[in-house]
């Protein structure tokens, strides 16, 4: 029986997590607030009175501590989520996640296996300032061990966390903070997509825009606005920035011979730039035009609405390079 | 004190004193590169502790871990050959001094990253609290982890969660080139603990029955439920901190100080007290270890190189595990 | 016989000083015991021998710097000829595999067969001499560099793109001609007060922001036509297809090289300014030959502007497939009638040409209507 | 600025907007926009580049006042002196 139901992208992902749990009982969940409060974006909302508190941890403010001892936790045989309230505050776990979850496997010679699930929540634009706004999932992508997944639709949201769980190896899940709220239809049948997959959102002739997580939406509505002027835009939602699905890429740039990247991240040594490095290196004679990309401004994100609009990638700004790339014969 | 425990306390302190040694000679030749932290002087606390574990247990070690490695079981021979880079060695060359892993011995690892290997023991009880299994998990750690964020974390977690962990902390007074006394406001380490509501106990790290005494009771105890245990052994690195140390932060007449009542001599004492020395055949035991360390010396000479083609196996799981 | 070497303490330490014995020759030494003090680059470190013997000749005078691995004394073994046991050839433990120089990974470009590989900088110079890529592909293997464009520049005569232009407009008016059963309709309108009441709005705007009354009969155009909708479209196979969106091309003068009818895509959604904005863009780039492809073909009517010539009516040619055109004529002070009596007024003559298997006059009429209403009340245009 | 320096400047402004013109030698007395086919677009980007450069702006009232080559200069000077 086909569940096509209208849901929130929060309810999805604690549905995913409820079916995770009820149907092994070696996964449990385990962050700040996530139990009594319910999680600080309610996602795990109820999931205490369901599991109990022996497997809806509240963890103390210790990142590191917890963090590690998720991946202590998955070391030894068990299939931990470890929320990470947002990943502004995954610095603090930052060499637990790189010197032992990312590297254990190879440093082990195949020895020791983590296959351990962090979500957090990502990105700025709800005037939370520098501290709180930070979109660091291009980072994480940089270290090879570890997957990176920005899951941006309802239905991503919940099978994610499926094939996440499934994986032998670490697995990031960054949910943008904006995207808790957004409305979506969950199919709770349909078969989890494999992580490496990008899809192609809008099929277009002109140009390729390359988005993720909320800037697919972004994407989306930039899309709009060049469709009215006769730019017929393909946008692709990566899904995961790391592994990036080369093929789907290159194959949408030698259909569009364009292609532009909207990517929340500073520019400099951001995913966008490694995608355009890709880019380069696999489909340089495919270029018709210069790549082009829309980045947050290199500022710590301002308080203030206005700047921080301004610093934030935004439909306009991407219609407005995709009108360049069109130009820049 | 029957012979036997006797003979094995002395002769696995004995093989840890002279693989070390050898390393320093290796070391010297650039046979062995990279960081080499030697266990010289601590030998009694690495054969006290892994003498209360069984084989179910787990053991998280620090980069100065051969003593741990070679107490817990892991072959010479394999620990030599992962010094040399050779794929024979316990870690496929992978990991060198600071980083041995043997899975079947349940031996999760050096970690470099001073106090990286706290949060991991406590993940690991979490695990076999939660499961229901009879197992504990053993953490060793300098005092120099004690400044670290993560070994207040831990302690709290393990505290506030009540679990099956046994954390030892080998203080020898100096981290690296910073005296105890220059980096802690307490320096009765196991006071630290207590302020976690941990059971906290110090002991002599010198003597390895008294560290072995108090393993097994820990041990007990965590077993029965009592939640974790923090065991603080007073002990002293006769050596550098690492290969190149000039040692300005000490002086030599404490050393010696310290060489006097180093393991070795304070339990040939114990067991000629009680007239044991005689007994285990010291003589044997040296020679067979000698032999031991030749054939582990030869065994990472004949080691093999991994091929570089394997070079990004295992950055993940084979694709068919995905 | 073996020789006690200078110890490497580290990967970063190249060489030492060797400070002072602590033995001399023909003492017995016993493994692990301390024979000399180095200086380093960290300070002063005792070093050992690794066996036991008897020291056979001192090599190395103190306060010498040798470097990592130079013999320094020469002990004799207890046994005096027993071979010693430990290998001390310094054995090259790891040989520098070669490192396989990492092949940039070509995927093989499954590219269509027509598309030619060529770099951006050849397109570029491919465009500015006027040089075709796909004739020059035939004659080239593998990628068109900036070389091949370079050299084939000498050799080749450079066809003159002007002339192409000229031929492109000659074979549609043709086409118009013959095909295209033409209506044609005219009005004066006058445009003084529009054009006082932009005089208006400019006054309190830097010249920056300056709005020319050129684009603000553009945007009554737009107005209009989204209240009279059929002219805005295309007579094809028969069939007559309104446009949704409103792409009106706008006559522009090359100067040299002729007239040319790019679209301004996209104008329904634009106010007046943004309106100036985009035709001031639109002329520049225009002129610089960086037109867009959908600028070129997605016309949807088109808007004469001869009025800067002087030229008062405009009887334009349709340009097929579209289904109408807008004439603009130059404003001109003109005696005006109004409530029996006459003023001078800046009027304006406009005329439609439309073509008559899609509409008919009457749509003219009310075109023309709905544009002279709108500006005799500008602020709609805002 | 005298007159004449501000003559050479609007000629360089007019070569810089309207690059593919042919006149060499611009004439000084008639009507601008039809002896050099620049259209009300290009006048207006010239009047932008000599306020930046002059720092003057002409309202579009004054228009007739700058439709050659000499009265233009000659109304800038005016007004440069005047400032």
């Amino acid at each position: 029986m086909k569940e096509d139901k209208q849901t929130t992208y929060r309810e999805a992902v604690r549905e995913g997590i409820r079916n995770a749990m009820q149907k092994d009982d070696r996964v449990f969940l385990m962050g700040e607030y996530v139990g009594r409060y319910g999680g600080c974006f309610a996602v795990s909302k109820g999931l205490l009175e369901a599991f109990g508190n022996a497997r809806i941890i509240d963890t103390p403010l210790c990142e590191s501590a917890y963090t590690g001892a998720g991946i202590g936790a998955a070391l030894n045989g068990m299939r931990p989520i470890v929320e990470i309230m947002t990943v502004n505050f995954s610095l603090l776990a930052l060499d637990q996640i790189m010197n032992n979850a990312a590297t254990l496997l190879h440093m082990s010679g195949g020895q020791f296996n983590v296959p351990l699930v962090i979500r957090m929540s990502t990105g700025g634009g709800k005037q939370l300032a520098a501290q709180h706004s930070h979109s660091l999932e291009g980072w994480y992508a940089h270290i090879p061990g570890l997957k990176v997944l920005t899951p941006a639709t309802v239905q991503d949201a919940y099978s994610m966390i499926e094939s996440a769980l499934n994986d032998p190896d670490p697995v990031l899940i960054f949910e943008n903070s904006l995207l808790y709220n957004s409305q979506g239809t969950l199919d709770t049948n349909a078969k989890p997509l494999p992580i490496k997959k990008a899809v192609v959102k809008r099929p277009g002739n002109d140009l390729t825009i390359l988005a993720y997580g909320i800037n697919l939406f972004k994407a989306l509505d930039a899309a709009e606005i060049l469709e009215k002027e006769a730019i017929d835009a393909e946008v692709i939602d990566l899904r995961a920035l790391r592994p990036l699905d080369d093929e789907t890429i290159m194959n949408s740039v030698k259909k569009t011979h364009r292609v532009m990247i909207v990517d929340e991240g500073w520019r400099s040594g951001s995913i966008s730039a490694e995608i355009m490095a890709r880019i380069n290196e696999q489909a340089f004679f495919e270029l018709d035009a210069a790549m082009g990309r829309v980045c947050s401004a290199e500022v710590p994100l301002p308080y203030a609405k206005h700047l921080e609009d301004a610093a934030l990638p935004q439909p306009v700004k991407i219609a407005a390079m995709a009108r360049q790339i069109m130009e820049d014969a | 004190m029957d012979i036997e425990s006797a003979r094995k306390f002395y002769s696995q302190m004995l093989l840890i004193r002279r693989f070390e040694e050898k390393c320093i000679e290796l070391y010297s030749s650039r046979k062995i590169r990279g960081f080499l932290h030697l266990y010289i002087g601590e030998e009694a606390i690495a054969v006290g502790v892994m003498h209360a574990l069984s084989a179910e247990d787990a053991v998280i070690s620090t980069y100065r871990e051969h003593g741990h490695a070679l107490a817990r079981g892991i072959s010479a021979k394999s620990i030599m050959a992962e010094m040399y880079g050779k794929v024979e060695g316990c870690a496929g060359g992978r990991g060198g001094s600071m980083h041995l892993f043997d899975a079947k011995r349940r031996f999760y690892g050096g970690n470099a990253i001073v106090g990286g290997g706290l949060p991991l023991a406590v993940g690991m009880a979490l695990a076999d609290k939660m499961m229901k299994r009879d197992r504990v998990t053993v953490c060793l750690f300098g005092d120099g982890a004690v400044a670290e964020g993560e070994f207040h974390e831990s302690l709290n977690l393990a505290s506030l969660w009540q679990l099956p962990v046994l954390f030892i902390c080998e203080n020898n007074y100096y981290a690296m080139g910073t005296a105890l006394e220059f980096s802690e406001s307490e320096v009765n380490l196991s006071k630290k603990a207590a302020g976690y509501r941990i059971n906290s106990f110090q002991v002599d790290g010198m003597d390895v029955t008294q560290v072995a005494e108090s393993a097994k009771n820990a041990v007990e105890d965590i077993r029965s439920g009592k939640g974790p245990v923090f065991l603080e052994c007073l002990t002293y690195r006769f050596r550098p901190h690492s290969m190149f140390d000039a040692e300005l932060y000490r002086k030599k007449t404490e050393v010696n100080a310290w060489k006097d009542k180093g393991p070795l001599v304070t339990f040939k004492k114990t067991l000629e007290d009680k007239g044991l020395w005689s007994k285990i055949k010291a003589q044997e035991i040296e020679d067979e270890i000698t032999k031991t360390i030749d054939d582990a010396v030869t065994f990472a000479e004949n080691g093999t190189l991994e091929p570089i083609s394997d070079l990004e196996k295992f950055v993940y799981s084979p694709e068919e595990a995905q | 016989m073996s020789e006690f070497l200078m110890p490497s303490l580290g990967a970063d330490m190249e060489s030492a000083v060797l400070m002072q014995w602590k033995v001399k020759v023909g003492d017995k030494v016993t493994k692990g015991q301390v024979i000399a003090e180095i200086e380093t680059s960290k300070g002063v470190i005792e070093i050992e021998v690794f066996e036991d013997g008897i020291i056979e000749k001192i090599l190395v005078e103190p306060e010498t710097e040798c470097s990592v691995g130079t013999p320094l004394a020469i002990i004799r073994s207890d046994e005096e000829n027993i071979p010693v046991s430990s290998a001390t050839a310094a054995q090259a433990q790891t040989e520098e595999a070669p490192l396989e120089k990492a092949k940039p990974d070509r995927s093989k470009d499954t590219t269509q067969p027509q598309r030619v590989k060529a770099s951006p900088a050849a397109r570029k110079k491919a465009r500015e001499l006027g040089l075709d890529l796909a004739d020059l592909a035939q004659t080239s293997d593998g990628e068109i560099h900036l070389s091949r464009i370079e050299s084939a520049a000498e050799t080749e005569f450079k066809t003159p793109s002007a002339d192409k232009m000229r031929q492109a407009i000659a074979s549609a008016m043709s086409l118009a001609n013959a095909e295209i059963p033409h209506y044609y309709l005219s009005a004066s309108i006058n445009m003084s007060p529009a054009l006082s009441w932009l005089e208006e709005i400019n006054k309190n705007v830097t010249i920056k922001a300056r709005i020319l009354p050129a684009a603000m009969i553009i945007r009554a155009v737009v107005l209009a036509l989204e209240k009279v909708p059929e002219l805005n479209g295309y007579w094809q196979a028969g069939h007559h297809h309104v446009c949704k969106e409103i792409h009106p091309g706008i006559a522009i003068a090359l100067r040299k090289a002729g007239v040319i009818t790019p679209a301004l895509l996209g104008a329904k959604d634009m106010n007046l300014s943004r309106t100036m904005q985009a035709l001031d863009d639109l002329i520049m780039r225009a002129r610089a030959g960086k037109l867009r492809g959908a600028e070129l073909t997605q016309q949807s009517i088109t808007i004469t502007n001869l009025g800067d010539l002087g030229v008062e009516n405009v009887y334009g040619v349709i340009y097929p497939p579209q289904v109408a055109l807008i004439g603009l004529g130059k404003i001109i002070d003109t005696p005006w009638a109004q409530e029996n009596n006459v003023t001078v007024q800046k009027v304006m003559k406009a005329t439609l040409a439309g073509d008559h298997r899609a509409t008919d006059g009457r749509t003219g009429a009310l075109f023309l209507d709905k544009f002279n209403r709108i500006l005799q009340n500008p602020k709609e245009l805002l | 600025m005298n007159k004449e320096q501000i003559k050479t400047a609007i000629i360089e402004q007019i070569r810089i907007i309207a690059p593919d013109l042919e006149y060499d030698d611009i004439p000084s007395d008639e009507n601008l926009q039809n002896a050099l086919e620049i259209d009300s677009f290009d006048f207006l980007h010239l009047l932008n580049a000599l306020y930046e450069q002059l720092g003057v702006q002409v309202p579009e009232a004054d228009y007739g006042e700058v439709d050659t080559l000499n009265r233009m200069a000659a109304y800038f000077a005016e007004r440069i002196k005047g400032t």
